[in-house]
């Protein structure tokens, strides 16, 4: 317990560097939020009044603190460019992130986990082989273009989804759903060939060890010994493995958004860093942190219960 | 074991899901087709507030929710809208209008002089707080109405050309939120937006001039520009306006591609204060050097309008062409650049926005031209809202790429800037001639005289070179065969209103 | 001893490493076009025997670029990998080595960078020193340092309590010459391989960034830029991404391989 | 005699995984008789474990030929179908195997593991009834009941073999092989294993095919037994007779090997004279090392607050010039934590160290894992030098070469890698080191437990000379008490971090004064040499 306690302190930790590094970085960097927003018909005049109104003539320290609070209370600030306030904006868009990654999710570990078993069990036969070398391939491809080919060969050649016509969740949920598989696939394909790899090198790392030989001295088929011994051994590091690319995955989001014009957290994040509107743009970022710290809290967790060792010593 | 088998009942269920679902998105669409059209946009409204809104590309679909006293019509010309009747003064000092009968708001009530006062004085900020949300409503004394029906607007030193300021929209006094619920005037009313998706709008019933052929509207937003093609091919969006050449090359025969131009002026602004372009020889040497008719070929197929000063073709009367001033002519080129003392050339850096990618294409090929005559140029991307601190407010670049368009369709919109001391002067120009020209323009009420003054600054600017103008860039609309009706403006406006289905007559 | 024996995977990747390494070589060189001259006339012209894969949309030699954008991904790639390869060496080395408060503030630090998604961290930093190529590098490579700073501390961990560290210490070893000159070479084969996945990985991100539009500043031309680029021109001349995208893939198959030959060679 | 249940008959066992077959097993021919316990003995690479596996089916790798017949029933056990063999597995042949710490799945309960062979060869027995026989032969394995729900890791070495032998025993085999189950235990430990076995043996009358490498045990324990060497059985017969007179050359090397307890005329004479003054002649020499009231302390992080936990308690001892200080203990005595503290590699401590001017050089038990595997010997030999500061490579170069020749070794060694040389001689190379450093005291922490007795014998004796020639000072730790009587002249015996005992050797082992010591002489066969009694007769 109070492992756990010592572990949330340091998420939280972690999210208020995040949060401040954050605010430094966009207060380093060129562009200037109100001066984006008014575009090039502003005068100068019009800039400070909207500067003032943000709030933005004060101290950075002030203007951190401040934000922190009212965060923290639960008020993530107004959105300068989408003129609503933040929490309304990601509301409505955090859905739409979070079905992408866990689609992904799901398809990565439905076909990674029985593929990556069979490829162990057959080790160096034929299809073992194909499963590996198109596995490299898979890998080989960056995640945009995989999207773009799925687009053309599922949208365009089949016609399987009307390409760029996001479907809302609000109007048609089945239809939302449908639409994400694709990117979703998108998303998967590189991540199941390398858990497919992790878990097929996972399971021959356990092969030699003694117990898998003790099970066998006890009678069981090879079936039996990968599944009741050696399985849930071998597990272990592919769930860190799955951990990191949830983590991954949600901040990995951005690209595949765009390519498939999603409009979730990842289109938000780039359109505001674009425009400078750091309420929405710390609002994503320490969503995205929290979500990675999270899943991280999450996968040590796992960790415990699946393997006993950890549950005794921190 | 059991993992696998969790795993199948997944996979099983996804596909189910998603086989249900297929079913549900073919419908919607192809049956009342007519009825109904969804448009794409690149980027997303910034605020629905009329008054605040400040993105051309938001502005162009409230054109079709909100009205002004006065609207453009297609050909540029001032019509009235929500009011019927205009009397300007002799001098130009005050407007008096007289409002329309019959004209309601989208919420079902009228429009009262009490609604026409609101909405100008909450732009000029008469409150005295902030800065004024239009910036040439700063010029306006007061707003009285006179009665019910009639409004005089007064202004603190006379403007001939004030008028083409007041398409700023009315908005209800009542509506308190008019960032989350637009209320207007217009041929359309507002529905819904849902951020970074899309904006729905409904055919307004009760318009009070020529009622929209279209009842729904959809507006999708697409922000990646490689999606647009796919889009439009695939049937998820029946018009998109601005498309590139080599975008319009790729639509499947679907569509009807309608030819315009940006009315913008392309150029590589110059900062006339830096060192090597406060010499006027080599701006021009760069101007001799520039082969604007390859920069069309090679970027959007030899479509577009070459010009040669800050006017573009749609301003009518007050544009002459100029873009001969300087033909592409190497040896003239070197021979000034020696002259400057820049026998062997020089680097300069050419700053773009990175989400522009027609002028990124530009100042590629510029590069390319440069080279002849022994001059680098380096290509810097930036963002756009450091182009806009750091090139456009700051003034710290030494050229640029950009289109500059006019918020209003007169000559001052393109021209004031020119002016040494203009707020917005981010090239630095400085030319007395340049200065005096302007001021007899702005000051004269005889339309021949204002004329040829403003022609005179144009002809200052290009043999100066102020900048290296490019040209108009082409624009392309693509509209799918079932629609048919539309129309261009000469300032950025997408008139919804128009399109009707291809059947209809 | 055994004797070398070249197994099928390490012999893929070296001749894919080898022919990638060629043509940096060659692009570093001469190209047979001068990669940014443009002529409209050769605008999207298909294959030829004088241009081997046909020219772009400004008429350009998509071989020239080819192998200018090689060298280019190729620096990029070797940078950032650099980058975080140095710096991960040092901080997982000093975690894993020492221990302690030491370890619990940089590992807190390694949390901090990891909780930032990588797109985001990249484009701050683009943000901050501005676009090009060695900006780039700078930024995926602070982006790459957690996870090497993470892989080598724990291998730093695993070394530090071996007897032969103990065996260093008692000989009067002091800690930098253990870590540096005891540990490390144990350390790189484990290293060795991250860093070909590295290199593979930093590929792939320099693309995603290319196509963000914040990776090599035009007219230079890398892997990703081409292949981001040559998506607006899909319908007309799917060539323009196909090229680019086998040698992409090419390249990072023959590093993978590389690196799975290397372990294999090594049990 | 009783019946015969096992025969091998001209067993042969190939690799091939090299170009040359590699024959680990050829003609090995026995028979095991009902309730027989039959010894097999050998070094590592004798293929003595080849044949258990064989037997117990576990060799199944596709690059390795098996010829012969090994008859178990009526069945052939290396032509008979699969599912044959299987329903023989864990029913009625079952194995044990030497490492209890990874023999056992990390991430299962100990009642599932033990109850494995039951749900697979008895069907029929309900969820419960398993229970209650899993719960029997824990009990019958002297396991409390509560193990049933833990998990290895939370269980000593001694326990986890127990755990092992249950679940081995739970189907009541005909045949149980033990692969050098109590190698990695405790002397003590061993003790109550081979107990247990005997007493399984007795009660079950399970055939027990006992292979190890430890001559001692396998007298103690076995009826007959087979001597193997390369994969061929040197000689066979009672144990009695084969250690009584071994026929063999390398029977007899082998017996030889083992360190001899004797206490002979002239040394009981001065023991006994020592006893009666009641004193001990005191070194008039200062003493190299001295410990004063040592305390010695670990951190234990997590749980929020940082806890000491005391290793070392009231430890005060000195080692004089030339002496061969013997350090005795089981493990988790602290005599590493000891050799540790000493040398400064744990810091935590409280009261006096005296250390020796030029410090400690240090011999660990494991010579693969103190040599770093990825330098070359000459390297490794010369890296003391260049810590202390010397450039010249020549020279280095020369005096690498001369400790090379003087532990054994030619100069061809110099560019060899750790793991391409054999396990003696990567510890005469740790020698070398050791010695390449110039320091007056040697810690040999359990320098020869991880080598066969051949090898063993070999480096005890390099040890010796050594000491000889370059009148060194040794702290010798161990836990064979064979090893250290052997090494040492005096001794000390260690227990949960505290002195149990120390004197000078023959003190020790033959009239050791407590209870511990006195276990520790009977757990390694030597209890009844103490003459504790005679001189209590005498008096």
């Amino acid at each position: 317990m109070r492992d756990v306690i010592r572990k949330l302190a340091s998420m939280i930790l972690t999210l208020l560097i995040v949060s401040f590094l954050v605010f430094l970085a966009f207060d380093l960097i060129p562009g200037d939020p109100a001066i984006a927003k008014l575009g090039t018909q502003a005068t100068p005049e019009q800039v400070a009044s909207l500067r003032a109104e943000w709030g933005l003539d004060r101290p950075f320290l002030i203007r951190y603190f401040d934000w922190l609070f009212s965060f923290v209370r639960g008020d993530m600030g107004y959105s300068y460019h989408f003129d609503r306030a933040v929490t309304e904006l990601l509301s409505g868009k955090i859905l739409i992130t979070v079905t992408l990654v866990i689609m992904a999710f799901v398809m990565i570990v439905s076909v990674s986990i029985p593929m990556g078993i069979f490829a162990a069990r057959h080790q160096g036969g034929a299809l073992d082989k194909s499963i590996m070398v198109s596995n490299q391939l898979l890998m080989a491809i960056p995640p945009f273009f995989s999207g773009i080919l799925i687009t053309f060969l599922f949208g365009v050649g089949l016609s399987f989804f009307k390409p760029g016509s996001f479907v809302s969740y609000t109007q048609n949920f089945g239809g939302f759903l449908f639409y994400m598989i694709f990117p979703a696939l998108a998303v998967a394909i590189p991540k199941i060939a390398m858990c497919v790899k992790l878990l097929r090198s996972s399971i021959l790392e356990q092969w030699p060890m003694d117990y898998v030989r003790t099970a066998y001295s006890r009678g069981n088929r090879t079936m039996q010994v990968l599944y009741r011994h050696v399985l849930r051994n071998a597990m272990i590091p592919v769930v860190t493995f799955l951990g990191m690319t949830l983590a991954d995955m949600v901040a990995g989001s951005i690209i595949i958004e765009k390519v498939f014009n999603i409009p979730g957290i990842g289109q938000i994040l780039i359109k505001c860093i674009e425009y400078r509107d750091y309420p929405t743009v710390e609002a994503v970022v320490m969503l995205i942190a929290f979500l990675v710290v999270f899943v991280n809290f999450m996968v040590d967790i796992i960790y415990r219960i699946l393997d006993p060792r950890m549950r005794q010593s921190s | 074991m059991k993992l696998k088998r969790f795993a199948c009942v997944l996979m099983t269920l996804t596909i189910a899901l998603s086989g249900l679902t297929t079913g549900c998105t073919s419908g919607d669409k192809d049956g009342k087709a007519s009825s109904s059209i969804t448009i794409g946009i690149p980027q997303d409204l910034d605020s629905l507030d009329p008054h605040k809104a400040v993105a051309a590309g938001t502005k162009e679909i409230l054109f079709n929710i909100y009205e002004g006293l006065v609207k453009v019509d297609s050909d540029g010309n001032l019509v009235p809208a929500v009011a019927s009747e205009v009397s300007p003064s002799e001098d130009g000092s005050s407007y008096t209008f007289t409002l329309r009968d019959g004209v309601k708001f989208h919420d079902g009530s009228a429009v009262t002089a009490e609604d026409v006062k609101y909405s100008l004085d909450r732009c000029a900020a008469s409150d005295g707080d902030s800065a004024p949300l239009v910036p040439a409503f700063s010029n306006i004394k007061s707003v009285d109405v006179k009665d019910a029906k009639t409004v005089t607007v007064n202004l603190e030193n006379p403007d001939t050309e004030f008028l083409a300021n007041l398409t700023t929209a009315i908005i209800p006094a009542s509506n308190k939120e008019p960032e989350k619920n637009a209320i207007g005037t217009g041929p359309y009313k507002y529905v819904s937006w849902t951020p970074l998706e899309q904006v729905v709008l409904k055919k307004n019933e009760d318009y009070w001039g020529e009622k929209a052929y279209i009842t729904d509207v959809t507006i999708k937003i697409i922000a990646d520009g490689d999606s647009i093609v796919t889009a439009l091919n695939g049937g998820s969006i029946d018009f998109f306006a601005r498309l590139s050449a080599d975008q319009v090359s790729q639509l499947s025969g679907d569509f009807t591609v309608y030819e315009g131009t940006m009315n913008l002026v392309q150029a590589l602004y110059l900062n006339n204060a830096e060192k090597p372009f406060d010499d006027v020889r080599v701006r021009q040497a760069l101007c001799y050097a520039t082969d604007v008719k390859a920069i069309l070929d090679m970027t959007s197929d030899g479509k577009g309008t070459p010009i040669g000063s800050s006017m573009f073709p749609a301003f009518g009367k007050y544009y002459t062409d100029l873009s001969n001033t300087y033909p592409k002519d190497i040896e003239k080129a070197k021979a000034l650049l020696k002259e400057a003392g820049y026998e062997d050339g020089f680097t300069f850096t050419i700053t773009v926005p990175s989400n522009y990618q027609p002028h990124i294409d530009t100042a590629l090929v510029l590069k390319e031209q440069y080279k002849e005559i022994g001059v680098t140029a380096e290509i810097q991307k930036v963002e756009w809202a450091t182009w806009l601190s750091d090139v456009y407010t700051g003034r710290q670049f030494t050229s640029t790429v950009i289109g500059v368009d006019a918020s209003t369709l007169t000559a001052p919109a393109l021209l004031s800037r020119f002016v040494s001391d203009a707020g917005n002067n981010f090239i630095n120009y400085n030319n007395a001639d340049y200065d005096a020209a302007y001021a007899r323009a702005i000051k004269t009420t005889d339309d021949a005289e204002k004329t040829a003054a403003y022609k005179e600054c144009e002809k200052i600017l290009a043999d100066t070179a102020a900048n290296v103008y490019i040209q108009d860039m082409a624009e392309f609309v693509a509209l799918n065969k079932k629609y048919t009706g539309y129309t261009f403006y000469p300032l950025y406006v997408q008139d919804l209103a128009k399109i009707k289905p291809a059947d209809a007559k | 001893m055994k004797k070398f024996k070249p197994n099928a995977s390490l012999l893929a990747g070296c001749i894919l490493v080898g022919l990638m390494l060629l043509m940096v070589l060659w692009g570093w060189i001469a190209t047979p076009y001068d990669p940014n001259a443009m002529d409209a006339d050769l605008k999207f012209a298909g294959p030829s025997l004088s241009h081997l894969m046909g020219c772009d949309n400004f008429g350009r030699d998509v071989f020239s670029r080819i192998l200018q954008g090689v060298g280019n991904t190729f620096i990029v790639s070797v940078g950032t990998v650099a980058i975080g390869v140095v710096f991960g060496i040092l901080i997982g080395g000093l975690c894993g080595y020492y221990g302690g408060w030491l370890d619990e503030a940089l590992m807190r630090c390694n949390d901090v960078l990891f909780a930032f998604p990588s797109v985001f961290l990249a484009l701050v930093v683009i943000s901050l020193i501005g676009p090009g190529k060695y900006q780039v590098i700078v930024a995926l490579g602070i982006a790459f340092i957690p996870s090497f700073a993470r892989m080598v501390r724990s291998e730093f961990m695993k070394q530090r309590n071996r007897d032969y560290c103990l065996s260093a210490q008692l000989m009067g070893a002091s800690s930098l010459r253990t870590m540096f000159v005891h540990i490390l070479p144990n350390a790189l084969p484990v290293i060795l391989s991250s860093v070909i996945i590295g290199f593979n990985n930093a590929v792939i991100a320099e693309a995603g960034l290319s196509y963000l539009g914040i990776g090599v500043q035009p007219p230079e031309a890398s892997l990703g830029a081409m292949l981001s680029d040559s998506q607006s021109f899909l319908y007309k001349d799917p060539m323009l991404c196909i090229f680019p995208g086998v040698v992409m893939a090419l390249m990072i198959l023959g590093f993978a391989l590389l690196a799975e030959g290397l372990t294999e060679k090594k049990k | 005699m009783e019946e015969a249940i096992l025969e091998v008959k001209e067993l042969n066992i190939e690799f091939h995984d090299h170009e040359l077959p590699e024959t680990v097993v050829s003609d090995l021919s026995f028979t095991l008789h009902k309730g027989e316990i039959l010894g097999i003995v050998g070094e590592s690479g004798s293929g003595k474990s080849m044949t258990a596996l064989a037997i117990a089916g576990l060799l199944s790798r596709k690059d390795m030929e098996k010829r012969g017949e090994i008859l178990f029933r009526g069945q052939n056990l290396l032509q008979c179908d699969r599912n044959m063999l299987r329903s023989f597995q864990g029913d009625e042949i079952s194995m044990i195997f030497q490492e209890p710490m990874t023999s056992l799945n990390p991430v299962k309960k100990i009642g599932w593991q033990v109850e494995e062979s039951l749900r697979i060869h008895h069907k029929e027995l309900s969820k419960e009834e398993c229970r209650k026989k899993a719960l029997d032969i824990l009990e019958g394995c002297e396991l409390k009941p509560e193990v049933y729900d833990m998990y290895p890791h939370e269980l000593s070495g001694g326990m986890r073999q127990r755990v092992m032998i249950a679940s081995a025993m739970i189907c009541d085999p005909e045949i149980l092989i033990a692969d050098e189950p109590t190698t990695a235990l405790d002397v003590t430990i061993q003790e109550q294993i081979i107990h247990l076995l005997l007493k399984l043996n007795r009660k079950k009358h399970t055939s027990i095919l006992f292979i190890s490498h430890d001559l001692s045990l396998v007298r103690r324990l076995c009826e007959n037994v087979i001597v193997m060497q390369h994969g061929v059985m040197v000689e066979q017969g009672s144990a009695e007779e084969i250690f009584a007179e071994p026929r063999e050359d390398y029977t007899k090397v082998l017996t030889g090997s083992i360190p001899k307890v004797v206490l002979t005329e002239e040394r009981r004479e001065r023991l006994l004279r020592s006893l009666a003054s009641g004193t001990s002649k005191t070194d008039p020499r200062q003493p190299l090392v001295k410990t004063d009231h040592l305390y010695s302390y670990y951190r234990q992080y997590g749980k929020g607050k940082v806890r000491k936990v005391g290793v070392l308690k009231d430890v005060s001892f000195e080692i004089r010039p030339g002496q061969v200080f013997g350090l005795v203990g089981e493990s988790g005595s602290g005599k590493s934590t000891l050799a540790k503290a000493l040398t400064g590699i744990v810091k935590d401590t409280k009261g006096e160290i005296v250390r020796p001017e030029n410090g400690f050089a240090m011999i660990f038990q494991d010579p693969a894992g103190s040599l770093n595997p990825a330098k070359k010997v000459g390297w490794l030999l010369m890296e003391p030098l260049r810590i202390r500061g010397i450039r010249d490579k020549k020279e280095m170069q020369q005096r690498a070469i001369r400790m090379l020749e003087k532990v054994g070794l030619s100069a061809e060694y110099m560019d060899r890698y750790p793991n391409e040389l054999s396990g003696g001689q990567r510890q005469r190379v740790c020698i070398g080191i050791a010695l390449m450093q110039e320091a007056t005291v040697l810690i040999a922490d359990e320098p020869v437990s991880a080598l066969d007795v051949t090898v063993q014998a070999q480096i005890l004796k390099l040890l010796k000379d050594l000491k000889k020639e370059m009148d060194l000072s040794i702290l010798f730790i161990s836990h064979d008490l064979r090893v250290v009587y052997n090494m040492c002249d005096y001794v000390m015996i260690m227990k949960k971090g505290e002195i149990v005992e120390q004197a000078r050797r023959d003190k020790i082992y033959f009239t050791p004064k407590q209870q511990y010591t006195k276990d520790l002489l009977n757990a390694a066969g030597l209890g009844d040499l103490s003459i504790t009694n005679e001189i209590d007769q005498e008096k």
